[in-house]
Formats: structure tokens, C-alpha cells, sequence
């Protein structure tokens, strides 16, 4: 398997989730993945890339920055936007803390995160934005190839 | 997305059909709720055997439902759950709360 | 239909020639395409980022830019390397010529993406890199939507 | 791309299943050469049914196979060509020399 990498831009709007989805497993696709490692990416592109729009951006439009880059059999991606920025982040991560209760939120999105994927590390600066480098090791393909 | 609206009794049964994500979860919730106030409706059953995709945003769609069925003294249950859905509503707990039947029918016989 | 927007970078490698035309399709089919539309769409958009790996970058690592705009029915698909541009545009865009007919090129990218796109045009600068610019009109839309 | 050889006396059928672009051309173009060097064949037949995607980097891939049976004093022949396939092939002239055949057999049969 040969090392490789991507960026994506897109604005936040919420037609691009689906897109986001696809491109990011289409890229994976190279990893020779399960259906069900697929999905956990899908999954947790849809989380992140949902949360730029919603909390970052908050309906605003704004430039999504999604960038993947495959090192081995291990998946990077980094989901970043330029919006409102999360003051406590520890917080913001545990489960059902949700700050759009009334949008139907269910704060389980950092968790689903969290389950699917193998690393998690949320970056962020208020009314800078917020960066979300997750990681994925994929089993098929053996590190060594 | 696609939705297909079926009535028994003063049950909504609604079959899903697409991924649902933030994006459809909207128009989603729009088309349940709008449906059931319409026709004056009590429970609600969530088909969904062609879910291909559902992240946390259907977490939020199924306890909003549910909590509008609870409040018109009615029931949510959920139908043709698929293994990868069933874990995500499971790190919820929503699971402790919402039963899940293999069968339109099986539901019904349990409203 | 909303206008949409993306931005997408990778390297100039060959296994990212189909990445490449599964993004651009995935963003296309936003307008409803009928499969000859998003056939006709690949195809181009394999031509022009082939052309930027073997030609732009002559096999060497360097980033190629996808960007496609949404506007009413119209997809326009912006493909951009830094690589070594073209002396003669005109004599480039003939039917069958090719710098590189030791590589088995046909000489024929160009005439393929003239013919599968509504509108094709070229820029570049010797040293710089090049800069492809195609337009497809959707039919199946109406463009007053 | 999966390429599926088989012989036919001096005859190689060569099978197209994925698809053709400057990156898989590469090795396609290896994988025929090689074989049809060590086996030491007359005429390539190339069944183009499951080619799902081909750009022009296919034009000179099909072109050079048939320099290569020429120069065998070998003839090359498609089979199972796409409306779009051929539409590509169409615009390079190509067609004007290499003839298309609607089944193996067929092509077979004109050898
Ligand atoms: N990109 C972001 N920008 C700003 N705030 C964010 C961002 N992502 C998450 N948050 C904050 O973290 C909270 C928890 O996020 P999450 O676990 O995904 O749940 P949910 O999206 O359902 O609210 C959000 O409600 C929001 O306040
Ligand atoms: N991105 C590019 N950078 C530099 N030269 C290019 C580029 N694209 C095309 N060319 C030049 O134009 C010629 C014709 O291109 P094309 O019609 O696509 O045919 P082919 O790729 O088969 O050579 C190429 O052989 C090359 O010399």
C-alpha cells in the first residue's frame, strides 16, 4: 500500500454531509477496508463534519478543510473549520452534552467519534475555530506491506 | 431520503428509506410530525430495513418522536433494526427505553 | 438547486486518477445527471488529471487542484498543476498530437474532453503549470430551478 | 483491473474486467506483452464486455496491442465494444482499422 493524502474544502452547508462521506470512504477504499471499518469512518466524517455546520458555523457559510493522509495501513483525518470555536472542550466531549437541545442534538456526537474510530484529539480556540484529528487502523492490510 | 407512510389504527408507521443524517433528519422530522398531527395519530412505528446509513442525528430524530408519542399517551417502537444502528442507539441508552421488534406486524401486536 | 462549491488537493499519483473522477462524479450528482452526463464528466476529468501527472509533473510528485462550481444546471471543473506548462496550447489541443508517444499516448486527452464537455479552455505558462478549464451543462435540470 | 487470459491456437483472448486508465494501462499492457510473448502468439482479441470506465489512455493501449500482432504478422480484434467505448475509439480513427466483433466466437471466426 502506497502512502497517500487529500484535502477537501467544502462549504458548510448540509447537502455537502453525504458528499463528505463518500469522498472520505472512497479515499479509505485504497485501505482495502471492511464494510463495517467503512462505515465507522462514514459515521465519523458525518459527526464531524455535521458539528462544523451546525456549532462552528452555526448555519453561517463557512469553508469545511477536511484532510486525510493514509501513513501504513493507518487512516489520519482532520476536520477543521473557522468558526465560533468551543470554550470547554472537556466538556463538550461527554456524552449527551449537547449545547442544541432544541435543534433535536443528541451530544452523542464526540462519542460516536470516540467508538468508531481508534484516536480522537479535538483542538480548539473561541472564535477561532476548531480541529478534529481522528485516526483509523485498519486491520485487512497488514502494517508491513 | 424516503419515507412511506402507512396508518393502522391510530398507529403511524413510517418506512425509511435512504441515510439519515442531519441534512434529512430536518425534512425527516417534518414529514413524521406534520402526518401524525394531521391525522390525529397516537403511536408510532419506525420502519427501518432500508436505513443504509444513520449517525447521531437519528439518535435525535427517534427520542424526539418518542417523546411526542409519550406526550399524546402513545408509544414509539422500532422495526428491522440493523446491527450497526442498533450500537449507536445503544451508546445512547435510548435502547433502555424504546423497544425493537423484527416485524411491522410484531410491533403492532405490542402496541 | 443550490449552487455548491468544492476544493480538492492531491498528489500527482496515478492511483489517484479514479479517486479523482469518483469525487468530481459523487459532487456532480447533485444535478441529477443521467449516466451518459456523469460518464462524459469522468471521462474528462480523467483526461485532464492524467495529463497534469504525466505531462505537468512528468512522474513527479507534486499537487493537483479539482475545483468544481455548481451554477444553476452548470458544472464547471477547474483542474490545476504547477508542473511544467505547454509552449504551444494550439498545437497541444490537436487531434492526436503528443509529446509522449513512447508512453502509448494517443495525443487524443484534449480532443476527449473538447468533445464530452460543453466548453474547454486551457492557460499556461512555461514553468508555472497549467490551468484546465471545463464547462458541462446538465440538461435534465431546467436552469430556472 | 482483472484481465482474464485464454488461448485459442495462436489466438489470445484477453478478457477486460475493471477499469482502463493511464494508472491500471500500465500493468494491463505489461500483463498482455508478457503473455502473449512467452506463449508466442499470432493475433490478440480483446473482449472489452466488463470495461466499466476507459478514457483515451485505452486508445493507445488497443493501438499498441495491434502494432504488436502486426508486427507477428497477427491481426488484433475487439469484441463486446460499449456504445461509449466505441464512441472514443471513433473520435481517434481507430475504428477505420481495427474491426469489432459482437462475440468471441465470432471474431474467432474471422481470423
Ligand atoms: N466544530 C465545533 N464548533 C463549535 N462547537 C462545537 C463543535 N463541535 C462540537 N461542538 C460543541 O460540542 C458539543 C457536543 O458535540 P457533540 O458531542 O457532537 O454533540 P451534538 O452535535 O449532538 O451537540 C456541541 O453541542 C457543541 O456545543
Ligand atoms: N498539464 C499539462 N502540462 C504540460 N503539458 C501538457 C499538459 N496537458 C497536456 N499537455 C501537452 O499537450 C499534449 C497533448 O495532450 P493530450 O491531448 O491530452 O494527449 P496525450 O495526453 O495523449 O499526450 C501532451 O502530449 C503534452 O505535451
Amino acid at each position: 500500500m502506497h502512502d497517500n493524502y487529500m484535502k477537501l474544502e467544502i462549504p458548510s452547508k448540509s447537502q455537502n454531509e453525504a458528499f463528505a462521506r463518500v469522498v472520505v470512504a472512497s479515499f479509505a477504499s485504497q485501505l482495502d477496508p471492511t464494510i463495517e471499518e467503512l462505515a465507522d469512518v462514514k459515521t465519523a466524517v458525518s459527526e464531524a463534519v455535521t458539528n462544523a455546520i451546525i456549532h462552528g458555523y452555526e448555519n453561517k457559510i463557512g469553508i469545511i478543510t477536511i484532510e486525510c493522509r493514509i501513513i501504513k495501513n493507518k487512516l489520519e483525518i482532520i476536520v477543521e473549520d473557522k468558526g465560533k470555536g468551543i470554550e470547554d472542550i472537556e466538556k463538550a466531549m461527554e456524552p449527551f452534552y449537547t449545547s442544541r437541545p432544541e435543534m433535536e442534538r443528541s451530544g452523542m456526537g464526540f462519542t460516536v467519534m470516540e467508538t468508531f474510530m481508534d484516536d480522537l484529539k479535538v483542538q480548539s480556540e473561541i472564535g477561532k475555530g476548531t480541529i478534529v484529528k481522528m485516526v483509523k487502523v485498519f486491520k485487512s492490510i497488514s502494517s508491513g506491506e | 431520503m424516503q419515507l412511506n407512510f402507512f396508518v393502522a389504527g391510530k398507529t403511524l408507521v413510517v418506512g425509511f428509506d435512504g441515510e439519515l443524517d442531519h441534512h434529512t433528519a430536518e425534512n425527516v422530522r417534518k414529514e413524521i410530525d406534520d402526518y401524525y398531527d394531521e391525522k390525529m395519530l397516537k403511536n408510532i412505528i419506525l420502519d427501518l430495513d432500508n436505513l443504509n446509513f444513520m449517525d447521531s442525528s437519528g439518535i435525535g430524530l427517534i427520542l424526539g418522536r418518542y417523546k411526542k408519542a409519550m406526550s399524546n399517551d402513545g408509544k414509539l417502537l422500532l422495526v428491522n433494526v440493523s446491527t450497526r444502528v442498533k450500537k449507536i442507539l445503544e451508546m445512547s441508552g435510548i435502547t433502555k427505553i424504546i423497544k425493537i421488534y423484527d416485524s411491522v406486524n410484531n410491533a403492532l401486536d405490542n402496541i
